[in-house]
C-alpha cells in the first residue's frame, strides 16, 4: 500500500549501462509488470526497488521516502523469487514463520498469524510437510505467503511463471491475480512474456535496452504502441510492419505497399516512407480488398488458423478464426484492414505516427 | 550484497591474523632453504629470521655439489628420491584414478559393485602402519620391495578410495541424457563411456587427480618400509640428510622441501577452479 | 627359507671355500697382476694397500696378514668364477664417505682399492641413520636379498643371529685368521674384547667397524679462563677441573648452566634410544667394580637403591641441560656443541673429529675441546669410572647372501688393523678408532687428535658393554620407556625402576633364560674392573 | 575391508534384453579392477594377521611367516592386549588429538570460508595463500616445526618479542607441551582442506535463499543459523568424515616432530605400532593390534554409514 517513484533511475555496470534514467510512478495498489526481453533492465530495475542493487543515479521514493541506501531489510518489501527461493530444508510452516520470527514477533502472535494467511493461501494440509518436494503451485503460494505475511508494503514478484510448464501457467495467472486483489498491496511483476503481463497487470511498462519505451494499460500498449519494438513485442503473433510509402490520391491518404498493393485510406499525419502496421487478428479476408499476399504457409491451431503471407520484399501473418474458409498454401489471398485498426510509425525513427 | 566497513575492517585483519600465523612455517622453510650453514642454528641467541647471507648452496649441496669440505659430500643425491616421488606418486594416481573411474561409473550407471563404498571406506580409514608386515611380506614375494612400481601400486590402492568417491560424486551428478543420446545414435555402452562420457569429466578428473596425487606426493610411511635403496622417496631421503659436522642438515631439508612443493604447487595452480568444485563430493545435491 | 636347508648350503659353501683358498694359493697365475702393481708405490715385501702419499706404508700389507689373505683368497675366488660381480654393502649413511672418498691427499679410496686388488666391485647402499636395524629387519624378515652384508648397531647381534638373518662366520675365522687379537695391533682386551664385538653365544657373527665407546668432552676454554676458575673455587671450595666424580660433574655442569647467554652445563643425551647411555655410567659405577644389570642368575638388579638413586641423578641431571635435551638426538648435540653453547657433553669419540677441525667452518669450538675420563664413584677400592658402549656399527654377512664368503672377505680386509686404521683416519665418516693400532697411527691421531686418542683408549679400558643379548632391544625399550617417563615426571625413579624390572621379567620369559643366561655371562666376562685411584 | 561377502558385483535384473547383457557385461568389467585390488590388499594380509596374532611369532624367531604355527599361543596376544596399557594409551591419546584438532580445524576452515564467501579486493591471492600449508609434503612440516618449537627456537623468539622477556618453554620436552605442538603441527597442515571444501559448500548455498532471508529481516546470524548451516550439513559431515578418518592415522609430522616422545606423550596408534614393528618385533602382536584395530573401525564405519543413509 505504498507509492513507488522513480525519477532518472539509472544503473551502469562499468561500461554496461543496465538501465538509464527510468521515470516510473507506480500507484498505491496498483499491479505493475515489467515487460521486456532479457537483458532489457527489468530485473536491474526490480533489484534497486528491493535494495539489492544500488543506483548509480537518480531515486526511489516509496510513499515519498528516499529509499536510496536503506538496507532492503527495513524497506518493507516482498520478494517472490524467479525458484521462489523455498527454504526447503524446513517444513511449510517453518517457512511462513520465518519472516515473522526474524522480526521477534512473539510465539502465540506468530502462530496466529501463520494459520491467517495459511488459511487463505489454502496450505493448511500440508502445514508441516516439508517444503522440499511440494509441487510448483504450491511453491508459489508458499513463497507469496511467507512474504505476505509480513505484511510488505510492496510486492515484487521476479518471473515466478518461467519455471512453470506452459499449460499450467494460465492456473497459475489467475492464482496470483486473484491473490493480488486479496491482498491488494503494491506489486511490481516482472516478465518477459507479454502474456502475462496482459492477463494480470492494470499497467505495463515496456522496457527494452535499459529503456523504458511505454508505460500503459494492456489495451493502451496492444492497441496504441509507442514504436515499433512494442508494436512486435506485444500481441502473439505480434503486429505486422509493411514498409511503405505515404500517398495521396483521390481516393484519400494511402499507403503504396509495392507489390502488395495500397491500403485503404488512412488518416497520415506526414507523408514519405513509414511502417504500416496492423494486427493480424484485424486481417479481414476481402476478395474485393486493396491488398493482396500470396500465402506461404497455413498454420492450424484449433479455433485460429494463422496465415503466413509473403509478397516481394513484405511479409505478414494473419490470424483467422477457423471457421472462416481460407485460401491454400501458394494461392494469393485478398484482404484489407480496417482504417481505424492501422497504425504509422515513422520509418526512421519507428516511433508511432 | 553490499558489507559494512566495519566488517571489511574485521574481515582482512582476520585474515591477516590468520596468514600471520599460518605462514610462519613456511617462511622459516623459506628462510632456511637460503641460509648459509653458518645461519642454520635453529636455537640459541643467534638466531636469525631471515638469511644475513642468502646463498644457493642448499640446493647445489642436495645435487651433489659439496660447496665446502665441511659438509660430508652426499653419496647420493636429492635426483633419484625426486624421481622416485614422481613417479610412484604419478603412477600410484594413475591406478587410484583409473579402477576408481571405472568402478565409480560401473556402482554409478549400472549398479555394479555394491560392497565398494563401504570397503573402500574402510580401506581408507585402515592405518597403513598395522598392515604394513603382510604388505612387506606381500611385495616382497612379489618382488616389489624397493621398486617404483611396487610404491606405485601401493600408493594406487591406499588412495583408491578417494578417486572412487570424488568420481562416484561427479557421475552422479552427470545428467544421463546426454549419454542416452548418443546410445540412441548407435554407439556402444563402452564407446559411449570413452568417447562421451570421459571427455565431459574431464574437469572432474583433473581436480581427483590431483588431490589423489597429493596424498601420494605427502606418503612418509608407506615409502620408509617398503623402499631400501634404489627408490626411496623424497621425504625418505630427507631424514638421511644429516651429518656429524653440523647435526641436522636443516638448510639442506628445507631447500628439498621446497623443491618437493613445487610439483603440487604447479598441478594446483594449473586445475585450480576445478579443485573448488570437486571438492564438494557432490553434496550440495538437492 | 627353512632352516634346514640353509644352514646345509652354508655348510657346502664353506667347504667350497675352503678348497678353492687353497687352490689359490698353489697357483702362482693369479698372483701375478699382484705383483705387477706392487712396484707401483708399494713398499718393500708389500703386496698391497694404499700408495700416493707420506706415511703409506704403514697401511700396506704383505702376503702374511689379514689384508693380504683376504685379498689373495679374495682374488682366488674371483678366478674360479666364486666370487660375485659385486658385494652389496648396508651402511649408515654418514659412513659411506670414509669409504668412498679418497684420504689422505693422493690417495685412493678404500673402495677403489678394494676394486682395484679384487676386481670386486664394493656397491655401498646407505641407510639412514638410526633405521639400520630396521631395514636389515625389513630385508631378513621379507627375504629381500637387497644385501650381501648388513652394519647394524653391535648389541643387536644376538637378536640378528637369533632370527637366522645373518651367518656364523667361524669357519671363514679359521681359514683366514684376522687377527683380531693380535696385542700389538688388535683390539682393546684381546681375545676378550673379540668375542666382546664380534661374537654371540660363542660364534662369531660379525666384524666390528667402530668404536663407540662414550667418551667425555669439555670446552678448554671455559676450564680454562682464570675469571671462571675463581668464580668456581669461590663457590664450590675445590678447583675447577674436568670431573672425576659424578658429584663434580654435576656441580660444574651447574656452575656453567647459563641458559640465557647461550651456554648449557653439560648435553649428554636424554632423548629416546640414546638416553640411557648416561644412566648406564650413573648405574653401574654404583659398586666396586661394578654395579651389574644383572645377576648370575640371570635377575634384574635395577630396582634397588643402587637403580633408585642413578634413576634420580639421572633425572636430577636436566637442571643443567638444554630444555630440549629430551627431544634431541645426538645431530642436535653435535650441532649445539660446535655452536659453543655447551660447557660438557658425552659422545662418540668422533666429536673432537668433527669439531674441532679447521676444515669445519660451522664449527666455533675449534682449538677449545678438550676431552676427559667419564666421571665415576668413589668406593672403598678406588673411584668407578665407567663409560659404555652403544651403537657401534658392527658388519654382518647375510644368510641371504650369495656369496657369504667372499663378503666375509671383504670385512677382514676392513676391519684389519691396517686398512682399518687408514679408513678411520678419513673425516669423511663415522668409522671410529677402536683398535690398538688405530690409538698409535700418526694419522689418526691427527684427525682425531692426539690428545683425544690416549683418553679414548683410557676410556675404551673402562668400558661396560650394553645388553647384547638376545631381546637386547626389547630389554632396553623397555628401560627406555621407563626412564623416559621418569624424566618427564610421570613417574618416580623407584615406579620407574620397578616398572622396568617387571617388563624385563616378561622379556627374559620370552626370550627364555637358558639363552639369556649364558649371553649375561659372556656380557659380564666383558666389564672392566679397573679402579681409579680417589684424588685427594 | 571386511564387507568381502558380494566380491562378485550383483547385476541389475531389470534389463533383460541384449542392452541389459551389454550394460551388465561393461559394469562387471569396469568395476573388476577395484574389487581385485581391494580383494588383494584385504585378503592376504587379514588371513595372514589371524594367523600370526595366534602366534608368538617374531622375526627374530628366525622362522618364516607360515611356520608360526610352532609358537602358537592362542588368544593370548589379545589377552596381553586387553591389558597392554600403552595400547589403550595410544588409541585414548589418537582419540584426544582427533578431539581437538577436527574440531578446530572445521571451525577455522568455516570461519575462513565465511570471510571468503562473498568478493572482496584480494581474495585470489589470499585464498591462494591460505592453502600453502597443503602443498608442504608432512614430514618437511614435521622438520620444521620440530626447528620451530626448540626451546631457543623461532616460536620462544616471537613469545620473547611479544612479552618482552626470554621465553625459553621446551615445547617438545614437556608431555603436554609436546602434545600441544604436535596438535598445532596438524592443524596447520589440514585447516586448509577443510577451508576449501566448506568453502566450496558455502559458495553452492543458494543466493537468491539468503537474499529472501535477508528481505524477511532476518539478521546475518540467523540466517546463517537457519540457511548456510543446514545447506552445508552433508558437506560438513563429509569435512569432518575425512579428517576423522585422516587423523585417526596420523604419523608422519608425529613421529618426525617428537619420535612419539617424550616417553610416550605423543604416541598415536600409528608411532605405536610403528614402534612394537619395528623396536619391539612382536610380529605376532602386532597382528592382534592390527585385527582389534580393523573389527573396531569396521564396527564404527558400517555404524556411520547406515546412520548417514538414514539421514
Amino acid at each position: 500500500m505504498t507509492e513507488i517513484v522513480m525519477e532518472n533511475l539509472g544503473k551502469d555496470f562499468g561500461d554496461f549501462t543496465a538501465l538509464a534514467g527510468m521515470n516510473l510512478t507506480i500507484g498505491d495498489g496498483e499491479f505493475v509488470a515489467l515487460l521486456g526481453p532479457s537483458g532489457c533492465g527489468k530485473s536491474t530495475t526490480m533489484n534497486m526497488i528491493a535494495g539489492m542493487l544500488d543506483p548509480s543515479h537518480g531515486e526511489i521514493r516509496f510513499d515519498g521516502r528516499p529509499m536510496n541506501g536503506v538496507p532492503m531489510a527495513r524497506r518493507g518489501v516482498g520478494f517472490v523469487f524467479q525458484n521462489y527461493a523455498i527454504f526447503t530444508h524446513m517444513s511449510v510452516r517453518e517457512n511462513l514463520a520465518y519472516g515473522l520470527r526474524a522480526q521477534g514477533v512473539g510465539r502465540s502472535e506468530i502462530t496466529r498469524r501463520v494459520a491467517e494467511i495459511a488459511e487463505l493461501l489454502q496450505l493448511t494440509p500440508m502445514l508441516d510437510r516439508r517444503a522440499a518436494g511440494l509441487s510448483v503451485n504450491i511453491l508459489q503460494r508458499l513463497a507469496i505467503g511467507r512474504s505476505a505475511v509480513v505484511e510488505p508494503a510492496i510486492f515484487l514478484l521476479d518471473e515466478p511463471l518461467s519455471n512453470v510448464d506452459a499449460a499450467f501457467r494460465a492456473v497459475m495467472r489467475s492464482e496470483l491475480k486473484s491473490l493480488q486483489r486479496q491482498f491488494r498491496q503494491t506489486m511490481v511483476y516482472v516478465t518477459h512474456d507479454q502474456l502475462e503481463a496482459m492477463t494480470m497487470a492494470d499497467r505495463i511498462a515496456v522496457m527494452d535496452h535499459g529503456r523504458l519505451l511505454q508505460v500503459g494499460t494492456p489495451l493502451e500498449v496492444y492497441n496504441h504502441p509507442a514504436d515499433t519494438f512494442v508494436a512486435r513485442f506485444i500481441g502473439a503473433p505480434g503486429m505486422n510492419l509493411l514498409s511503405g510509402q505515404v500517398v495521396s490520391s483521390d481516393s484519400g491518404t494511402q499507403v503504396d505497399l509495392g507489390a502488395a498493393g495500397r491500403s485503404g485510406p488512412v488518416m497520415a499525419a506526414q507523408g514519405g516512407d513509414v511502417l504500416f502496421g496492423f494486427r493480424p487478428e484485424e486481417v479481414q479476408p476481402d476478395p474485393a480488398g486493396p491488398l493482396a499476399m500470396q500465402v506461404s504457409m497455413v498454420e492450424r491451431i484449433g479455433a485460429r488458423t494463422i496465415l503466413h503471407l509473403v509478397t516481394q520484399g513484405h511479409e505478414a501473418k494473419a490470424v483467422l478464426d477457423s471457421e472462416t474458409p481460407t485460401p491454400g498454401q501458394g494461392e494469393v489471398f485478398r484482404f484489407s484492414i480496417p482504417a481505424a485498426s492501422v497504425r504509422l510509425f515513422d520509418a526512421k525513427t519507428e516511433r508511432a505516427l | 550484497m553490499q558489507r559494512s566497513l566495519s566488517f571489511e575492517i574485521f574481515r582482512y585483519t582476520a585474515i591477516a591474523l590468520f596468514l600471520a600465523l599460518s605462514l610462519i612455517p613456511t617462511a622459516w622453510m623459506l628462510s632456511m632453504a637460503f641460509k648459509p650453514i653458518a645461519e642454520w642454528q635453529s636455537s640459541g641467541v643467534d638466531l636469525t629470521w631471515w638469511p644475513n647471507n642468502p646463498t644457493l648452496d642448499n640446493f647445489r649441496f642436495i645435487f651433489g655439489h659439496s660447496s665446502s669440505d665441511l659438509i660430508v659430500a652426499l653419496d647420493r643425491t636429492a635426483g633419484r628420491p625426486i624421481l622416485a616421488s614422481l613417479l610412484s606418486a604419478s603412477f600410484g594416481t594413475a591406478i587410484a584414478m583409473t579402477a576408481g573411474t571405472a568402478a565409480a561409473y560401473g556402482l554409478s550407471r549400472f549398479g555394479f559393485g555394491g560392497n565398494l563404498p563401504l570397503a573402500l571406506i574402510q580401506l581408507r580409514l585402515f592405518p597403513p602402519m598395522a598392515v604394513m608386515i603382510p604388505v612387506m611380506i606381500m611385495w616382497a614375494f612379489l618382488g616389489l620391495i624397493d621398486t617404483w612400481w611396487g610404491l606405485a601400486l601401493i600408493y594406487g590402492i591406499v588412495t583408491l578410495p578417494f578417486a572412487f568417491w570424488l568420481m562416484k560424486t561427479f557421475f552422479d551428478d552427470m545428467p544421463r541424457e546426454i549419454e542416452d543420446a548418443a546410445l540412441v545414435e548407435g554407439c556402444s555402452r563402452w564407446r559411449v563411456f570413452l568417447r562421451v562420457t570421459l571427455p565431459m569429466m574431464r574437469p572432474a578428473l583433473a581436480s581427483s587427480a590431483l588431490f589423489v596425487f597429493i596424498l601420494n606426493w605427502s606418503d612418509y610411511l608407506i615409502a620408509l618400509l617398503l623402499t631400501t635403496r634404489d627408490w626411496v622417496t623424497i621425504p625418505v631421503y630427507m631424514a638421511s640428510l644429516s651429518s656429524s659436522m653440523t647435526g641436522q642438515l636443516y638448510g639442506a631439508k628445507a631447500a628439498l622441501g621446497l623443491i618437493a612443493a613445487v610439483p603440487p604447487v604447479i598441478m594446483g595452480i594449473a586445475i585450480q577452479k576445478q579443485l573448488v568444485r570437486g571438492l564438494t563430493f557432490g553434496a550440495l545435491k538437492e | 627359507m627353512s632352516t634346514i636347508p640353509r644352514f646345509s648350503r652354508r655348510r657346502f659353501l664353506s667347504v667350497a671355500a675352503q678348497t678353492t683358498a687353497l687352490a689359490a694359493v698353489a697357483s702362482p697365475l693369479y698372483l701375478r697382476p699382484d705383483r705387477a702393481r706392487a712396484a707401483d708405490g708399494l713398499a718393500q715385501g708389500m703386496t698391497g694397500g694404499p700408495t700416493g702419499f707420506a706415511g703409506a706404508e704403514r697401511y700396506q700389507y704383505g702376503p702374511d696378514t689379514p689384508e693380504g689373505r683376504a685379498i689373495e683368497a679374495a682374488k682366488a675366488l674371483k678366478a674360479t668364477g666364486k666370487a660375485p660381480e659385486r658385494i652389496v654393502l648396508g651402511l649408515s649413511d654418514g659412513s659411506i664417505g670414509q669409504i668412498t672418498q679418497p684420504f689422505p691427499e693422493g690417495a685412493p679410496s678404500v673402495k677403489e682399492l678394494w676394486e682395484a686388488e679384487t676386481g670386486i666391485i664394493l656397491d655401498i647402499v646407505g641407510v639412514p641413520n638410526g633405521q639400520e636395524f630396521t631395514k636389515v629387519m625389513q630385508d631378513v624378515s621379507t627375504n629381500g636379498g637387497g644385501f650381501d652384508i648388513y652394519a647394524v648397531e653391535w648389541n643387536r647381534l644376538g637378536d640378528l643371529a637369533e632370527t637366522g638373518g645373518i651367518v656364523a662366520l667361524d669357519d671363514f675365522v679359521a681359514t683366514h685368521k684376522p687377527e683380531w687379537d693380535d696385542p700389538e695391533r688388535g683390539y682393546v682386551n684381546g681375545e676378550q674384547g673379540v668375542s666382546l664385538l664380534n661374537g654371540y653365544r660363542g660364534s662369531v657373527y660379525g666384524v666390528s667397524l667402530d668404536g663407540d665407546f662414550q667418551t667425555w668432552n669439555h670446552r678448554t676454554d671455559l676450564f680454562g679462563n682464570a675469571d671462571e676458575q675463581k668464580a668456581f673455587a669461590d663457590q664450590y671450595g675445590y678447583d675447577l677441573a674436568p670431573p672425576t666424580t659424578w658429584k663434580q660433574h654435576d656441580e660444574i655442569a651447574a656452575f656453567f648452566h647459563r641458559p640465557d647467554q647461550g651456554l648449557f652445563g653439560s648435553t649428554d643425551l636424554r632423548n629416546q634410544g640414546w638416553g640411557y647411555t648416561n644412566w648406564y655410567q650413573r648405574y653401574v659405577s654404583m659398586a666396586s667394580p661394578n654395579q651389574f644389570l644383572f645377576a648370575d642368575d640371570g635377575t634384574a638388579l635395577i630396582n634397588s637403591e643402587a637403580g633408585w638413586a642413578a634413576t634420580q641423578e639421572y633425572v636430577d641431571s636436566l637442571s643443567h641441560h638444554s630444555p630440549d635435551a629430551i627431544s634431541w638426538g645426538w645431530p642436535e648435540q653435535y650441532g649445539n656443541f660446535g655452536n659453543g653453547s655447551a660447557a660438557m657433553t658425552c659422545a662418540f669419540s668422533n666429536l673432537p673429529k668433527f669439531l674441532d677441525n679447521p676444515g669445519n667452518e660451522g664449527s666455533k669450538v675449534t682449538g677449545k675441546v678438550g676431552t676427559h675420563l667419564p666421571p665415576g664413584r668413589e668406593h672403598a677400592d678406588g673411584n668407578a669410572r665407567r663409560t659404555v658402549l652403544w651403537l657401534n656399527l658392527t658388519a654382518c654377512v647375510s644368510s641371504q647372501s650369495d656369496h657369504p664368503e667372499a663378503a666375509y672377505l671383504l670385512l677382514q680386509w676392513l676391519g684389519s688393523s691396517r686398512i682399518y686404521s687408514w679408513m678411520t683416519a678419513n673425516p669423511g665418516g663415522y668409522f671410529d678408532p677402536f683398535q690398538l693400532a688405530n690409538f698409535a697411527d700418526p694419522l689418526v691421531r691427527e684427525t682425531y687428535h692426539a690428545y683425544h686418542m690416549d683418553v679414548v683408549r683410557e676410556s675404551v679400558r673402562r668400558t661396560v658393554p650394553t645388553i647384547n643379548y638376545p631381546g637386547a632391544t626389547a630389554f632396553h625399550n623397555a628401560l627406555d620407556e621407563n626412564l623416559m617417563a621418569a624424566l618427564t615426571g610421570g613417574m618416580s625413579a623407584e615406579q620407574a625402576m620397578a616398572n622396568t624390572e617387571r617388563q624385563w621379567q616378561r622379556i627374559a620369559r620370552r626370550v627364555g633364560e637358558d639363552k639369556l643366561i649364558d649371553a649375561i655371562k659372556a656380557n659380564k666376562a666383558a666389564w672392566p674392573t679397573l679402579m681409579d685411584p680417589i684424588a685427594s | 575391508m571386511t564387507d568381502m561377502t558380494s566380491p562378485m558385483p550383483h547385476a541389475r535384473t531389470d534389463a533383460p534384453d541384449a542392452e541389459g547383457r551389454e550394460e551388465r557385461r561393461l559394469g562387471f568389467w569396469l568395476t573388476l579392477p577395484a574389487q581385485l585390488l581391494v580383494l588383494f590388499i584385504a585378503l592376504f594380509p587379514i588371513l595372514m594377521q589371524i594367523y600370526i596374532s595366534l602366534t608368538d611369532w617374531s622375526p627374530l624367531d628366525g622362522i618364516p611367516w607360515y611356520r608360526a604355527y610352532e609358537l602358537w599361543i592362542g588368544l593370548l596376544n589379545y589377552a596381553d592386549l586387553a591389558g597392554d596399557p600403552r595400547f589403550w594409551s595410544a588409541l585414548w591419546r589418537t582419540g584426544l588429538v582427533m578431539a581437538i584438532c577436527v574440531p578446530v580445524q572445521v571451525l577455522l576452515g568455516l570461519g575462513l570460508a565465511i570471510l571468503f564467501v562473498d568478493d572482496f579486493r584480494g581474495k585470489r591471492v589470499l585464498y591462494s595463500t591460505i592453502l600453502v600449508p597443503m602443498m608442504v609434503v608432512p614430514a618437511v612440516a614435521g622438520y620444521m616445526f620440530f626447528m620451530l618449537f626448540q626451546s631457543g627456537g623461532p616460536i620462544n623468539d616471537l613469545l620473547s618479542m611479544i612479552s618482552g622477556q626470554r621465553v625459553t618453554i621446551a615445547w617438545l620436552s614437556d608431555p603436554d607441551l609436546a602434545l600441544f605442538a604436535v596438535i598445532v603441527s596438524d592443524i596447520w597442515q589440514w585447516t586448509p582442506l577443510m577451508f576449501l571444501i566448506l568453502l566450496a559448500g558455502m559458495v553452492s548455498v543458494p543466493q537468491d535463499q539468503q537474499m529472501a532471508a535477508v528481505l524477511l529481516g532476518a539478521s546475518w546470524g540467523r540466517r546463517f543459523r537457519t540457511i548456510v548451516l543446514p545447506r552445508m550439513k552433508t558437506i560438513i559431515i563429509i569435512a569432518v568424515a575425512i579428517r576423522v578418518i585422516e587423523n585417526f592415522k596420523v604419523f608422519d609430522n608425529f613421529y618426525i616432530m617428537t619420535g612419539g616422545g617424550p616417553g610416550v606423550a605423543t604416541e598415536t596408534i600409528s608411532i605405536y605400532i610403528y614402534k612394537v614393528t619395528q623396536q619391539e618385533l612382536i610380529w605376532g602382536y602386532v597382528a592382534a593390534i592390527a585385527l582389534a584395530i580393523l573389527i573396531v573401525l569396521s564396527v564404527v564405519s558400517m555404524l556411520a554409514i547406515r546412520k548417514m543413509r538414514k539421514a
